[in-house]
């Protein structure tokens, strides 16, 4: 039977894949960013998960208005690295798992879960940062992957309820699957961030620790968040934290927490948590 | 059902992309998610006013393109920051100088503002 | 505020289409099919609606199973006709309504439905037959549109009972509308037909008439069906009748039957049904 | 939550096209679906082999296209029927001929089964 053997909270600010291209892991004001990935890394490699869902979301790469799905779900054999509109970042092609994607889509459709499944989705920094830090990815990754992209961009967004329920409704379909595979989750975005207006640079400490406490310890208390809540104390694109309820969601009872990390350089308060379930 | 938004209740400095806003800016958003494909991008660069041409943008939006006035591509065209950040490999503005310019302020009044501006 | 005044379920054959556009109205074995929306036609004059909710799928016009969503809405402007392989059908470009759209849209979200939100969506036979058969359109169509567009043909579908709950949610939507519109909604496809394998061209005259029967009086028995229940029985691409269930998921308590017929003269069965709310 | 399928229960003579089925047919599929754009299907009749080289589908695909055999590219190479038919207007074959096919008819037998064959 597959089972979920960890989840990890953190925010895919772009210009951290930029840094990481150009080689800045040691520059004073990005190290701290690098290191404190380090102990998740060793940790992953001693979990040795065989895919890894992540849950991110498409910031105009492989989406667009014209047809913006709510819930999408990647179902292909891999997922090539795509242009956000600066050339393609040095990163090998991400392999994916099919059979387990359709295994989900299966469940999650027949579970009320009205996914938009993708055979053909280039991945981007929403999914592609969190994976770069994480996971050691030369020549290849080291784990197969299930891109799950979520709304967060173009207002309705979907309720932090229901990015909860989505990662419950996961954390079933994984365990219904015969495959014994160790399965990890991701939660990208956030934290506290404004991209417009004249607020632009909003950040919000206090919220994005208090949020960082909660993942952990109270997550039904973040899924009661209002959209409008969330983006008066933390700015507009703050929203993004409801994918950190789907990875969440995915874990059972009370957690354990692995690993815990806050800083805020420039414009986005950028969290890491990583959690397991208590033995 | 929990309302998610109360739209009595403006947030100051801030734009909520929603249906409306994305309606508004549809042709500008659909303008430069082109510049996800590099051709698009070389066409740009090679000829503004011909490729401009090329897509059906009102004479407002092709004028603050030319003066890279990207508050009055948001603001008031409805471009989604996300979009309008996809132009940036051909104009040379990064999210920065973008959010100076939505602050009103220069960039170096903006980056003194922030904890740690190293890391950029 | 906006209210439904009408549902009907209607088959949407792609036949049907090049019959109408050959002008075939009068031949013989042609005829029984226009006919019989003559009444409906009639009703509908008399009902006035402003706006048509379409439920339909895409059979490869303006979707593709790169990223095939499972319930995907119309927010446009206009919908043009679409090119399915054999041209553009001579028909007006339908207008939608999109302020109308982007509202129910909201509401179908934050109710836990996971809308892809469609702003360029080109329109086929599944939503063409029925609005061609139902609605005058020289030299314009005289309602806007809400096009809904569920997936019926890459499994996993939503379930019938997940199809019956969004057009639950679609009244309560259409209620909460300011507005004050007239609404008709269709659920069209089906009914029985298998258009692939050896068992191509089977048809059920029976499952189809009981579920005309059951469509009227008792749709909760029909929200129980499952997709294989229906394939054995009506064929394999009979699941487009789950569609019919959100038309009648949006019309509340017990219906007055204005019109039913049923024929089936080739492949599919073609059914028609318009009901009204007891007043 | 209940099954909606029971794949255990084959039906006899039909292929449920689900997710093997999709993976499985996606090239000639993506194939099929390019005949929306009448400049397709125009090269297609031009063409055929050349049309045929600028994607990439097997040779196996490639003949039962050459051999306008619909059952071979349904039940062999994971075609599905909406996307199939759309070679439809450079055949010239409709969903009746490709149906005959399917349950190994000629196109009049299968005719013959029908009830009001006029409404075709
Ligand atoms: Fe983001
Ligand atoms: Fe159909």
């Amino acid at each position: 039977m597959a089972k979920i053997v960890g989840g990890i909270g953190t925010s895919h600010v772009p210009s951290i894949g930029k840094a990481y291209d150009m080689g800045q892991q040691e520059e004073p004001d990005w190290k701290p960013v690098f290191d404190t990935y380090k102990p998740v890394q060793k940790w992953l490699a001693d979990l040795k998960p065989d895919v890894a869902i992540v849950v991110y979301n498409d910031h105009g790469s492989s989406m667009f208005f014209d047809k913006y799905p709510t819930f999408a779900i990647g179902a292909a054999d891999t997922y090539p690295i795509g242009d956000e509109g600066w050339g393609r970042r040095p990163l090998p092609d991400v392999p994916g798992n099919p059979e387990f994607s359709w295994h989900l889509a299966e469940e999650l459709v027949y579970n009320e879960f009205d996914m938009t499944v993708c055979q053909e989705l280039s991945v981007e920094h929403g999914f592609l940062v969190p994976m770069n830090l994480c996971f050691p990815h030369e020549p290849s990754w080291p784990v197969k992957t299930v891109p799950i992209a979520v709304n967060v961009i173009q207002h309705p967004l979907p309720t932090a309820m229901r990015c909860y329920k989505l990662g419950q409704a996961i954390r079933q379909a994984v365990e219904a699957c015969e495959d014994d595979l160790r399965v990890v989750t991701f939660g990208t975005g956030g934290m506290s961030h404004q991209l417009n207006g004249t607020r632009f640079g909003h950040l919000n400490t206090k919220f994005d620790n208090d949020f960082l406490d909660k993942i952990e310890s109270d997550p039904l208390a973040l899924t009661k968040l209002t959209h409008q809540e969330i983006m008066e104390e933390a700015g507009a694109e703050a929203v993004e934290l409801i994918m950190w309820l789907t990875m969440r969601g995915a874990l059972d009872g009370p957690v354990r927490r692995v690993h815990r990390n806050y800083y805020a350089p420039m414009t986005t308060g950028m969290g890491l948590i990583a959690l397991e379930e208590n033995a | 059902m929990t309302a998610q938004r109360d739209k009595s209740r403006t947030i100051p400095g801030t734009t909520v992309f929603d249906g409306a806003e994305s309606r508004k800016g549809y042709r500008i958003n659909k303008f430069a998610m082109s510049f996800t494909k590099p051709e698009n991008r070389a066409a740009f660069t090679a000829n503004e006013e011909t490729y401009m041409e090329s897509w059906s943008l009102s004479e407002k939006e092709r004028q603050f393109l030319r003066d890279r006035d990207y508050r009055g591509l948001i603001d008031e065209c409805g471009g989604n920051i996300y979009m309008i950040m996809k132009l940036g490999t051909c104009t040379g503005h990064g999210l920065y100088h973008v959010g100076a310019q939505l602050r009103g302020q220069t960039f170096e009044e903006f980056m003194a503002t922030r904890n740690a501006s190293g890391a950029r």
